[in-house]
């Protein structure tokens, strides 16, 4: 074989990404094509989670779609419960009745979710990079979290807390004073965490100006989403379709410049105090009272025909559920606008081309992809 | 009266459900309801059962009289008395038959008081016992039928 | 780059010598929270095997599986849970009816066979079987609407200034709502007498199908409308949401459907083989059970004849019932559905013995359903005092239209419905009312809606007060004298039963005692060689499996042969009488003989 | 300004249009306006995003419906955009060139719903499912249960017994009267 057919086979060298669990994202794979070191194109391919929910609901009582919804996005699944139930709660007119200590504590749970998730994620980041100890840190921090979900809705990973009308279970005795010294725990950790990745000159050196995103693409492509926030466009749901207790919380919109993934790490780290800070606010603004509005019997509950489209901010951007009923006892459509859908397929096969193979999987944390919410 | 021996009471206990026995066939007979033929056939019947039972421990093949106290509701002590006719119903049946036990069961009472004997006073008082329990029967289906709405 | 950029990670070595970051595992056993989604238990005693846990199960992990015989209000199954599909979301904890469900706190559980994952929780023992901890239902989060919509009702204070019905009816978002609060259990099926197919038309009424409603209704019930008003309703004593909430309100619903129609001809479509043509069948007694015999074998071909000795059908539904419950016209709605279906009907007449023997001659079979109309006498001395009378005599008259000699203070003897109705009727006559009961307020036969009722309307009940007896005052007015009783247990299990409080008399002067003790049968009517074969001592009558009494051809039901005396169980007595008739008469379609399926089972 | 529903309805003609929030406005348009009504409002108007495009089948009137959800980044008010189709002949215009993330909605449309977006870069390429060779499963016609049972059989064991006919079998549920069930 001579050096230049060799060379041209290495020129075709086509390489498939996942989809055993390419770094911390999930089950996917991208289909890319290499140069050298440098990849020249890629495509996503899902497909190796799909269970189908949204098909599934269509053949559920609404209650019995509720357990179903928290799968689409495993390590954030709160913000699934909360759109399905803010969807239904809008057609059913149940919205009104939902009552204030529900909302506080829905608000609770999204933004406990939040930091998890977030403090997991942060761990992608340079464990995408193969360093191990930060994630070993981070993922510990996030399990002081999940011990809080655990006493609050009895399971750690899925919790199927926030429901129709208000949350399953009001706030146990003694909840906000075991969350304050968890916050303090994690807090306190916190400084060793961003010595090993924000100061580190390994990640600085593999993050700064890598992956960034064009700031004209975030209108061509509805980016959203600490991609967004890192180019230092102040976009949140949380601000611009406020929902819940949120506009009654004081926070601003994380925003730094550069957008690569240096920054987006930057925007997660930030909103990990962001959420300590909002938890705060929270578990002191809780008023006393019902958690759940009197909900009709969901062995025969309908709703009325009608259609909406309801979002929150996830960790990954805007999450959104289109909801379409028909007034029988079952959804007509849920339609799940996921993150990732737009940053894990389009954003990610149009930045592959250039990236250096060592930067795909960053790259991919950073985006955030999660593959079940891609597929549902 | 005289009573001798246990045997002698017994005698005439057992004289007494015959009676009952008879008056029974004998309303079975002058009553125009045929259900009320029928109640009246049962009561026959159970006063022979009785009658068999005392000449059973007359023959010693039973224990003596129990000396447990039967339970006394009283019913009949303040519902009026019920003189057979040929037009009784059910509810006249069951007075009836709850009154005769209670008399029995006083007659028995006031013959163990008459004697000083305390083995014969014993034998009257089971005795006495027994018509009790009889009268309680009938005074249950009373209650439970008769008065179903009370 | 810096050189504090360049040392950064290997900060991350410090940590080598700090206190271990995660938790020591000291016991090697990490306990779940409070309230974890654990594996089941469930309080077996408590279940009543109702299903809904299967029903809301999205995953289809659990079966109900029979570990007991089923009674009243306890289908005797209990879920079995297939962890191979379970996915802990505690739905079914949350909607357990019967609040029996629950998951512990334990989640580990070490097994080789992959099978052995599924098992009935209380039933098949578990080391978490008592756990104390772990997920429960709380207050304030229910997935079942455990408040019945309240019935509107009549002022209590306007009540007995008419004779217009107390209660007022649903109107149709009220039903709808109602109706929505069912889980379609079907317990309530088999405490039914009659098996009315109670979850398929309550379903019907939630969803806004009221005609189907109706003909689910009619299909084993042709006086839906008196039942509605006046059932006693013993489905919804078992109603499963009834357990931790107000039972769904059956009556109240079928009450809606049937007050929805003014006339039923169009609307109740019997769709049934007219097997009878040719054959012939008299019934005497006009009362639930005939009227159930003479529509059911009517709409089957048969030539129907009911003959009644009061001036319209009903029986004590309609003599013995006040009109503030069950009106006429709703009674002769139901009537005349009878009529549109060709039964004929003989109003004020009497059978007599003569005639009784023609018409077992000239029919293929003869019905009796002449109820117990002859109450019982109080047997107290005074009771032939003018002024004393018998609730009974008093209702009939007073609902034939004859005047009825009602004044001043009444005192009711008795605590059964007719009680109940005899005093409201008097308060509605201008009267003041007290009951006398001998027993206790819980052991007063008489609905406890309807004591409820009658107090609110200004009736004074006296419970464990035994009549001694009547005597005149100097002033022509009554001294009702009654003792005080004491309740006393004869055996477990029974209602103990009251004994008189010897020494003490009470005094009440009253102008009307009225006697409501009780009713036995009648049967100077039927001839003796009928009698004698078919009543036994009491006066009651008993049939075999097919309705047909001991004399061949003869058939009975109502309360001469149940003793629940309600009209539900007269209806069921005239059902099972249908299919014992046909049957007879050598026409039963197939199907019918074998016992189809309940109408929709299926899910 | 004019309400951008009544100046939608001005130009394109609507079929209805709805409030549903102060920031969720629906409007309901023909299928061939679909494509220069979304031109013009990324062109001129302020709804520059294109948050989401999903489709419902309505199978009992024959008709697919697709949802185009358009958002304005600044006011923070989005726009939702209906039309049907027919559900025989089950074609749309693509989007792609206005938005490039549409490609990705409408291939997976194209394979769920078998709605065909011509010109759509990747129409009948295999976005979820693999190797499928049923009707497009997300159509209403789609039997979840009867495909379950085709494919992946029950574990053995497992058996319910339905309570109201286990206790109606005791105490003799019938339908006493009925002789055509």
């Amino acid at each position: 074989m001579t050096t230049t057919e060799t060379a041209e086979l290495r020129r075709r060298v086509q390489l498939w990404f996942g989809p055993q669990h390419p770094g911390i994202t999930g089950n996917m794979s991208v289909q890319a094509w290499l140069e050298g070191d440098t990849l020249t194109a890629g495509v996503t391919h899902v497909g190796y989670l799909h269970r189908g929910f949204e098909k599934l609901m269509e053949r559920r009582r609404y209650i019995q779609s509720f357990p179903i919804v928290c799968r689409i996005c495993v390590p954030e699944p709160d913000t699934n419960e909360y759109l399905l139930a803010a969807g239904l709660d809008e057609l059913s007119g149940l919205a009104a009745e939902v009552p204030e200590r529900g909302r506080w504590i829905r608000t609770l749970v999204l933004e406990m979710s939040r930091l998890q998730m977030n403090l997991m994620t942060l761990g992608g980041h340079i464990g995408a990079m193969a360093m191990g100890a930060a994630p070993n840190w981070l993922i510990a921090m996030r399990d002081f979290v999940l011990d809080r979900f655990e006493e609050l809705t009895g399971g750690r990973i899925y919790h199927m807390f926030i429901t129709y009308g208000g949350v399953r279970r009001d706030l146990p005795e003694g909840f906000a004073e075991r969350m304050e010294a968890d916050l303090e725990a994690i807090e306190e950790k916190l400084p060793l965490v961003d010595n090993v990745i924000f100061d580190s000159s390994v990640f600085r050196k593999r993050a700064i100006g890598v992956g960034v995103v064009p700031e004209e693409w975030v209108d061509e492509m509805s980016l959203s989403g600490p991609i967004v926030r890192a180019m230092g466009i102040p976009r949140d749901v949380r601000k611009d379709f406020p929902y819940e207790k949120y506009p009654e919380l004081d926070f601003e919109v994380v925003t730094t410049t550069g957008s690569d993934i240096y920054a987006r790490a930057w925007v997660r780290r930030q909103e990990i105090a962001q959420s300590i800070d909002l938890i705060r606010q929270i578990l002191r603004k809780m008023p006393e009272g019902p958690y759940c509005a009197k909900l009709p019997n969901m062995l025969t509950w309908t709703i009325p025909p009608g259609q909406t489209y309801v979002r929150a901010e996830a960790t990954r951007g805007e999450m959104g559920y289109y909801v379409v009923t028909d007034g029988s006892d079952k959804v007509r459509r849920v339609h799940v606008r996921a993150p990732s859908y737009v940053h894990g397929v389009a954003l990610l096969e149009r930045m592959i081309p250039g990236t250096n193979i060592a930067d795909l999987a960053p790259l991919m944390v950073s985006f955030q992809v999660c593959p079940p919410e891609m597929e549902r | 009266m005289e009573f001798n021996s246990v045997h002698d009471i017994l005698d005439f206990a057992i004289s007494k459900e015959q009676e009952a026995h008879d008056l029974y066939v004998h309303l079975a007979e002058i009553v125009s309801r045929p259900e009320l033929k029928k109640t009246f056939g049962e009561f026959a019947q159970m006063e022979l059962g009785h009658r068999t039972r005392l000449e059973k421990i007359k023959a010693g093949e039973l224990p003596g009289l129990p000396d447990t106290v039967v339970q006394d509701l009283k019913l009949s002590d303040f519902l009026v008395d019920v003189s057979p006719h040929a037009n009784m119903d059910y509810q006249d049946a069951i007075l009836f038959a709850m009154k005769a036990e209670k008399r029995a069961y006083d007659l028995y009472i006031a013959l163990g008081q008459a004697t000083s004997d305390a083995g014969v006073r014993q034998v009257f008082d089971g005795l006495a016992q027994e018509e009790l329990k009889h009268k309680q029967f009938f005074e249950a289906e009373y209650d439970d039928v008769i008065l179903e709405g009370n | 780059m810096s050189v504090k950029h360049t040392l950064a990670p290997f900060s991350a070595w410090l940590q080598a010598f700090s206190k271990p970051f995660t938790l020591p595992d000291k016991h090697g056993y990490r306990e779940g929270a409070d309230r974890y989604r654990g594996w089941h238990i469930n309080d077996t005693k408590k279940c009543i095997g109702c299903g809904s846990c299967a029903e809301i199960c999205q995953n289809v992990a659990i079966d109900m599986v029979p570990v007991d015989d089923p009674v009243k209000g306890d289908s005797g199954l209990r879920p079995r849970v297939d962890y191979g599909r379970c996915c802990w979301c505690a739905l079914c904890v949350d909607v357990c009816p019967s609040g029996s469900l629950g998951m512990s706190n334990e989640y580990i559980w070490v097994e080789a066979d992959a099978d052995k994952f599924r098992y009935i929780p209380g039933v098949d023992p578990k080391p978490w079987d008592n756990a104390e901890k772990g997920w429960r239902q709380e207050e304030g989060f229910d997935l079942v609407d455990h408040e019945r919509v309240p019935m509107p009702m009549l002022d209590p204070a306007e009540r007995t200034k008419t004779w217009a019905e107390v209660v007022i009816g649903y109107s149709e978002e009220e039903a709808r709502q109602e109706a929505s609060r069912c889980v379609e259990c079907g317990l309530c099926v088999a405490a039914c007498p009659a098996h009315m197919h109670i979850p398929d038309y309550i379903a019907a009424i939630r969803d806004g199908d009221d005609i189907a409603a109706l003909n689910i209704i009619y299909d084993n019930n042709p006086m839906p409308e008196m039942c509605g008003k006046v059932c006693t309703r013993r489905c919804e004593g078992v109603c499963s949401i009834g357990v931790q909430g107000d039972p769904l309100a059956i009556r109240w619903l079928k009450r809606y459907v049937t007050e929805q129609f003014d006339d039923l001809k169009d609307v109740v479509h019997a769709e049934v083989e007219r097997v009878g043509e040719g054959k012939k069948v008299a019934i005497v007694g006009g009362g639930p059970s005939g009227v159930t015999v003479a529509y059911y074998l009517a709409i089957r071909g048969f030539d129907v004849t009911i003959y009644e000795a009061l001036p319209q059908l009903g029986g004590a539904t309609f003599f013995g019932i006040p009109k503030y419950r069950f009106p006429m016209p709703s009674l002769e709605k139901q009537v005349k559905l009878l009529t549109d279906s060709g039964v004929k009907i003989v109003t004020n007449h009497r059978v007599e013995k003569d005639e009784m023997r023609q018409l077992v001659k000239d029919n293929d079979a003869v019905f009796i359903g002449t109820g117990l109309m002859k109450p019982y006498g109080l047997r107290a001395p005074g009771e032939d005092l003018p002024g004393v009378m018998y609730a009974l005599d008093m209702l009939r008259d007073h609902h034939i239209g004859k005047k009825v000699d009602i004044t001043g203070k009444v005192v009711v003897v008795g605590g059964g419905n007719v009680a109940i109705d005899a005093s409201r009727v008097s308060l509605r006559l201008g009267a003041e009312v007290t009951i006398a009961y001998r027993r206790r307020k819980v052991d007063m036969p008489a609905d406890d809606e309807e004591i409820e009722d009658a107090e609110a309307e200004g009736v004074e009940i006296i419970p464990q007060a035994i009549p001694l007896r009547v005597e005149q005052t100097g002033d022509g007015r009554l001294d009702f004298i009654w003792g005080p009783a004491e309740m006393v247990q004869e055996e477990e299990g029974r209602r103990p039963r009251p004994k008189l409080i010897e020494g003490v008399e009470n005094h009440m002067i009253v102008d009307r005692v009225i006697v409501a003790i009780g009713q036995g049968a009648e049967h100077s009517w039927m001839p003796e060689e009928i009698a004698e074969k078919i009543a036994d001592k009491r006066g009651w009558i008993t049939v075999d499996e097919n309705g047909m009494t001991a004399y061949e051809g003869i058939f009975a039901g109502g309360d001469l042969v149940n003793s629940t005396a309600d009209a539900i169980s007269a209806i069921a007595d005239g059902l099972r009488a249908v299919v014992g008739i046909q049957k007879y008469a050598g026409v039963l379609p197939q199907a019918e003989d074998e016992g189809s399926e309940p109408v929709a089972i299926a899910k | 300004m004019m309400h951008i529903l009544d100046e939608i309805r001005e130009r394109f003609g609507a079929e209805w249009q709805n409030e549903q929030r102060p920031d969720l406005l629906q409007i309901g348009v023909q299928a061939k306006t679909i494509v220069p009504l979304l031109t013009w409002l990324k062109a001129h108007t302020p709804f520059v995003q294109l948050t989401h495009l999903s489709a419902v089948d309505w199978i009992e009137d024959g008709e697919f419906q697709l949802t185009y959800l358009l958002t304005d980044p600044k006011a923070h008010v989005s726009l939702m955009v209906c039309t049907r189709i027919d559900r025989e002949q089950a074609e749309a215009e693509s989007i792609h060139a206005l938005w490039p993330q549409a490609v990705t909605y409408e291939q997976e449309i194209n394979e769920m719903f078998g709605i065909h977006f011509p010109g759509s870069p990747r129409q009948g390429v295999p976005f979820i499912l693999e190797g499928w060779n049923d009707i497009p499963p997300m159509r209403r016609d789609f039997d979840t249960v009867a495909y379950m049972n085709s494919h992946h059989p029950s574990r053995p064991g497992r058996e319910h017994t339905d309570p109201r006919a286990y206790i109606g079998k005791v105490f003799g549920e019938r339908g006493y009267l009925h002789d055509d069930d």
